[in-house]
């Protein structure tokens, strides 16, 4: 047993594990039944935007709600697309290099944000975002401005020797696949470090900052961690995206931007590892699925927030919370009570 | 003629200074007294805006009762919307941020889809310009400058020296503790909803005669209003003053220096510094 | 001397909560310090753990200097608190708000953590039994699994010291251990400090209430931030400045 | 009531609402189908809206003539249109689903240059034929490596040559003029290009006021430029919003001299937001509707807007033009196929346009003779009232 692991017993565990494997092959075989590639962009956008908010969801753990998230996005989106347009460098190497400049920032910018908490902390984010996009507008040279960035090389064709050499030019399927390796790989890092001692000390700085540093947890240390692996993680989702959209406009990344991928979080609810995905999932696919409704699709999309903000106090993850903790009230009350 | 733009520089500081302050009042006395940040201020700026417009140029009023009018429907959409969106969440951070975005969205789309997004322009509400000594002034201007101080001299006011306000004061001070007190926090909670979303009208109708009406023009003047109300601190009214100006100093000036995206970068900057050293703001309380 | 302040001062804006402080504890000794209301307790507390910076003076501690230092450097020191209020972790359990207070020993690096290596899962195994007996020693395994804002008060406030023991420290600095508990649950906690103190664990608190006097070996006395009196429980009580910053008259009893 | 139940019930209306509204899906035999990559939300919606109205307007006045004949077979026109929602992710969802769920090879449509390159980073590869309504004249926007793409109409390089002669012609006096441009990218290009065409003409340009896209007040940057005493002052692209203020403020500023707008722009609602005191020596690429001197087929598309809409805009002509281009290709072609087409169009020397007889051009101004050249209409707003003023032959060679 692991810390953070303790509440579930051993028979859950095996359940879930099984449960989990089971979504990941049915997504892996999702292309077979999905024929309409624009379904499957639809897919492709809400993998990027799921790492993009569970890294937001990382850093909102450890108390800081961070309305800058898109911002380091696009930061690692440019920072990729220019290396790979300017200097030929592969897409193997500067997605990493997105995702590493982009911490680079939020580490910068992240130790004079320790200064300040809670609501005072949001709102110089949403400043160092507006800036970082700002920044974008400045080296028009090399972002293009608002009129955007084009010619960004897509990802290499794989040779693996005995196998078909994969396009991804020739179609959107090796995108989704390489998408899907990517969410699962990132997720399962931002999992084990959920679950784990630092994960535990995120959540301690956030519940209360002064009894965790009473017991020794460094909590511009921590903090400075957060933002750093959840900076990391949303360059990485910017520079997969640039290379799979292609076509990079800074107003792609501005404050609209990042209150979405808060609203991914908050809507799917921030209690439950799962809540960001599941979020992203309903508030990507839903709106598309409205499409035809035309000027009043906004609706369904506003509509989705409220019901969640009405019905689920917890977010749709917690919905479920919601629906078990009822179930077992349901139970308990149908249980004969113990006379003692 | 160096001196013409600088005086001209200066009228132009104070004139966009009053327009951000305008806008900022009602936004920053929701986050003093009911402790939210009232993301939907820009998009009931923008209903308010539409509503004056309506009366005034296809209704056909006389424009300054359409802004009355803008002002009270507005105040009592105020009403419902603490009533219904706001008064069940107060307490909780998330929920609220979702809500309020939830109805800037969906006030966007109602405009959109009812009025149209043709943009459109409330006629002046004080025709003319004032000249003097290669320095110009536009009459709507000169009338936000006035009305903006009027209003946040008002506002300060009614805050100090009347019951209601002195209320205001004591629940944004400590909520619970108010309660206890016997002061009837949801009543006052409703007060000061309605008034600061007639505020936000007031703003909206005069910046549809000043600039332009479509219904996206909350979108960056809710950034403005932010930053002028992080600048001046949470919870301090008459801080807005002294934000407003800050900002509309920088935004008046800097793009005599710097020439575009640029000014942006040099604004944010400066603002940014500014909070590092006072993360509370300038007239916040004590973090 | 084990922990000792030298002209500790602490300035609010002019105002003196702390002048010119001389203290010590001795390593071993259960330490009480008292005063009245706002006579700068809590603020020594949080001057000597770090949560305010010193406008003048000195700590010392084991012989080196910690005034200034980040709280989570002179927890590592060794030096554990608690709060006057019953901070805790509301949303974990017992058990975790214990488990996450063990930062310090052992401590796991960033990469350990992440691919949680055989080295990391043996830390946490150790951890988990350390744990274990700390929730023995303070008598929460009944409430182990109870979220921490479902507790009671009174084991709120145990919880706490429970969660200051897990850094493993030398000293201890209790801000009102007892304060609003039952008769019944008093004579538990001061059970557990005697256990504690017996693990060789120095002990500082601040208490109002005089019950608690009975257990320490000596009460230092402060008043406006400044030391007004020294000694035993009984040599205090006798201390005429004591009568005075108490009860504002000298003739009181 | 509680707020719960009075929100449930606003869910349950506008849930019934959208089932009510719901498109029957028809589907004739012989269609041909039409993307239309338009923003109805968000930023830009304001004069797509209108846009998108007129290209509807197109699709029914084709259907109405009998449809295309391809190689004996009659087809009729189906205008399939996307929202981009004003982001450029938009466009790449709205054209990703008509190349690909709507399996559509034609698109028209996308006027914010940004949302133009966006969609074309989809319809190029897919090699769908693209009738864009404007371009701000960015090399990586449009030129030889987007073969696809047909320019439909004059844009703010051609725009900007009709205004510079009329400025010779109406304001003889004027020396020095002015360029105020947003600061979105495609400063070095229009600056460089304005410039050429300015100092050709025997204009000094006194200054370039760059505005940040996020400017709420223009009266600093008009402050600046008026300090360097332009006689004239002309604005690259810009919006209704941008262009109607900045008369306003310059007016309020006491300038005097003409003003002038490149790109095609709605004068109405120029002259709505600038007010009317302010409505004067200004002038801009649009139609007059009201001119007798329009083309016949302006007047009927007027007639068709007014009956379907109320009321027509310059906007409405604007978005029918496309299809009605793309009506004269297909049929000089007899083919749908996108490839075909855009052969057939590339080497099509005229075009008949709704504006009047277009040539063919832009070869040596984009690298791609891509463009349709029609006659430029100018428009005048004078002492408060739009005045129509004539029609400026333009091409860009």
């Amino acid at each position: 047993m692991v810390a953070g692991e303790h509440a579930p017993s051993g028979g859950r565990n095996w359940i879930k594990t099984v449960a989990y494997a089971g979504l990941i092959i049915l997504l892996f075989l999702l292309p077979l039944f999905v024929d309409s590639v624009y379904y499957l962009h639809t897919f492709i956008i809400t993998l990027i935007y799921t790492i993009a908010a569970c890294s937001l969801r990382t850093i909102l753990i450890s108390g800081q709600l961070s309305i800058a998230h898109a911002a380091f996005m696009g930061l690692g989106a440019y920072v990729s697309s220019i290396f790979a347009r300017e200097l030929n460098w592969t897409p193997w190497l500067t997605i990493p290099l997105g995702g590493v400049s982009a911490m680079v920032v939020g580490v910068l910018a992240g130790y004079p944000l320790t200064r300040v908490r809670a609501i005072y902390f949001s709102m110089v984010s949403l400043f160092v975002g507006l800036a970082i996009v700002a920044l974008m507008g400045v080296f028009q040279k090399y972002t293009g401005g608002d009129i955007g960035l084009i010619g960004i090389p897509p990802l290499p064709s794989i040779t693996i020797p005995g196998l078909p050499t994969i396009n991804f030019l020739s179609s959107k399927i090796p995108y989704y696949y390489f998408f899907l390796l990517l969410t699962v790989f990132c997720l399962m890092i931002l999992h084990s470090l959920e679950n784990s001692r630092i994960g535990m000390s995120w959540k301690a700085i956030a519940q209360s900052y002064l009894v965790a540093s009473s017991v020794g947890i460094n909590e511009a240390g921590f903090r400075v961690l957060a933002l750093a692996v959840g900076c990391f993680f949303a360059g990485i989702a910017g520079a997969g995206y640039a290379h799979y959209n292609m076509v990079l406009t800074r107003s792609s990344f501005g404050f609209l931007s990042s209150v979405n991928l808060l609203i991914y979080v908050l809507v799917g609810g921030t209690g439950s590892f799962f809540g960001p995905i599941i979020g992203t999932t309903v508030l990507v696919i839903v709106p598309e699925i409205f499409r035809w409704l035309k000027t009043f699709a906004p609706f369904v999309f506003g509509g989705i927030m409220l019901l969640v903000v009405f019905f689920m106090p917890q977010g749709i993850a917690g919905l479920f919370e919601q629906v078990k903790t009822k179930f077992l009230h349901f139970q308990e009350r149908k249980k004969p009570r113990d006379v003692s | 003629m160096i001196s013409d733009v600088a005086a001209q520089t200066v009228v132009n500081v104070l004139m966009l200074s009053s327009i951000y302050i305008l806008v900022a009042l009602g936004f920053a006395l929701l986050l003093t007294v009911l402790g939210i940040l009232n993301f939907a201020h820009a998009a009931i700026y923008m209903v308010g805006g539409y509503i004056c417009y309506q009366l005034a140029v296809v209704v056909g009023i006389n424009q300054w009762a359409s802004l009355l009018i803008s002002m009270i429907a507005v105040g009592l959409l105020g009403l419902f919307l603490e009533r219904v969106f706001f008064r069940p969440f107060l307490k909780d951070m998330n929920r609220i941020v979702v809500v309020t975005l939830a109805l800037i969205i969906i006030l966007q789309a109602t405009i959109n889809v009812t009025v149209g997004s043709y943009i459109r322009r409330i006629p002046s509400f004080v025709p003319g310009v004032l000249r003097f000594s290669g320095v110009s002034v536009s009459g709507d201007r000169l009338a936000t400058f006035v009305i903006g101080g009027v209003l946040l001299l008002a506002v300060i006011l009614f805050i100090r020296k009347t019951k209601t306000g002195l209320q205001m004061l004591a629940i944004s001070q400590d909520s619970d503790g108010a309660a206890l007190q016997g002061i009837k926090t949801h009543r006052i909670f409703a007060v000061t909803t309605a008034i600061g979303c007639a505020l936000a009208a007031v703003a909206g109708s005069l910046m549809g005669a000043i600039l332009s009406l479509s219904p996206f023009m909350g979108d960056i003047m809710l950034v403005k209003a932010i930053e002028i109300v992080i600048l001046a601190g949470i919870g301090s009214i008459g801080g807005v003053l002294i934000g407003g100006l800050i900002l509309g100093a920088l935004d008046a000036t800097l793009p005599l220096f710097i020439s575009g995206s640029a000014t942006d970068l040099t604004g944010l900057c400066i603002i940014i510094i500014l909070l590092l050293i006072r993360p509370q703001g300038l007239f916040g309380r004590e973090v | 001397m084990f922990l000792e302040t030298k002209e500790l001062t602490k300035n609010f804006g002019g105002l003196a909560a702390v002048f010119q402080l001389e203290m010590s504890v001795r390593e071993g000794e259960i330490v009480g310090l008292i005063g009245p209301n706002g006579a700068g307790k809590t603020t020594v507390f949080n001057l000597i753990t770090g949560f305010l910076r010193p406008s003048g003076g000195r700590i010392l501690f084991d012989g080196k200097d910690i005034s200034g230092k980040k709280p989570h450097l002179i927890a590592k020191m060794g030096i554990g608190r608690t709060f006057q209020l019953a901070y805790l972790f509301p949303e974990f359990t017992v058990f975790e708000n214990i488990v996450t207070s063990f930062n310090l020993y052992p401590k796991s690096s960033f990469w350990e953590a992440l691919f949680k290596t055989p080295s990391y899962r043996r830390k946490e195994l150790y951890i988990l039994e350390q744990a274990k007996e700390i929730l023995y020693l303070v008598g929460l395994e009944g409430v182990k699994n109870v979220l921490g804002r479902n507790l009671p008060h009174g084991y709120q406030k145990l919880l706490t010291m429970a969660r200051a023991l897990a850094i493993k420290p030398r000293i201890l600095l209790l801000d009102e251990p007892i304060a609003g508990m039952s008769l019944e649950e008093i004579n538990y906690a001061m059970s557990v400090i005697e256990k504690i103190r017996s693990q060789g664990v120095t002990i500082l608190l601040v208490e109002h209430n005089m019950r608690i006097m009975t257990l320490c070996d000596r009460v230092i006395v402060i008043n406006f931030g400044n030391k007004i009196a020294e000694g035993s429980m009984e040599e205090v009580r006798q201390n005429q400045e004591v009568m005075k910053a108490y009860f504002g008259r000298e003739d009181a009893a | 009531m509680k707020p719960r139940g009075i929100f449930a019930i606003v869910v349950c209306l506008f849930g019934a609402l959208a089932l009510l509204t719901q498109p029957c899906l028809a589907g004739e035999p012989k269609t041909l189908k039409v993307g239309g990559l338009f923003c109805l939300t968000g930023f830009g919606s304001s004069a797509e809206t209108y846009i998108a109205q007129g290209a509807k307007l197109s699709e029914e006045w084709i259907n109405e003539k009998g449809g295309l004949t391809i190689k004996g077979e009659k087809y009729k026109v189906e205008l399939v249109m996307e929202d981009m929602k004003g982001t450029a992710d938009g466009a790449v969802a709205a054209a990703t689903k008509l190349v690909y769920d709507h399996k559509v090879k034609i698109v028209i449509g996308t006027v914010v240059p940004f949302m133009v390159q966006a969609a074309g980073s989809v319809l190029e590869p897919a090699k769908v034929l693209r009738l864009v309504l404007y371009n701000c004249g960015m090399p990586s926007e449009y030129g030889p490596q987007t073969p696809y793409m047909f320019l439909t109409y004059d844009s703010t390089i051609e725009g900007m040559r009709a205004a510079l002669d009329y400025l010779k012609e109406a304001y003889p006096k004027v020396k020095n003029v002015a360029y105020i441009i947003p600061d979105d990218g495609s400063v070095p290009y229009l600056d460089k290009l304005f410039r050429e065409k300015a100092t050709s003409m025997g204009y000094e340009v006194a200054t370039v006021g760059k505005w940040a896209m996020t400017t709420q007040d223009f009266s600093p940057i008009i402050t600046k430029v008026l300090a360097s005493k332009p006689e004239a002052i002309a604005f690259a692209n810009g919006w209704p919003q941008a262009t109607g203020s900045m008369l306003k403020i310059i007016r309020d500023m006491g300038f005097k001299g003409p003003v002038f707008g490149c790109n095609y722009d709605d004068a109405y609602q120029i002259m709505e937001i600038a007010g009317k005191e302010a409505s004067t020596d200004f002038f801009i690429h649009q139609i007059d509707l009201d001119s007798p001197d329009m083309t016949p087929m302006i007047k009927e598309i007027k007639k068709r807007a007014e009956a379907k809409y109320g009321k027509a805009y310059g906007m409405h002509i604007w978005g029918f033009n496309p299809l009605y281009e793309l009506k004269q290709v297909i049929e000089a072609a007899q083919s749908t196929d996108s490839t075909v087409l855009k052969d057939t169009w590339g080497k099509m020397k005229t075009i008949d346009t709704v504006y009047g007889p277009g040539r063919m051009g832009g070869l040596k101004t984009y690298g791609i003779n891509h463009t349709v050249c029609a006659p430029c209409p100018i428009v005048a707003l004078m002492a408060g009232k739009v005045k129509w003023v004539k029609w400026v032959d333009v091409y860009s060679p």
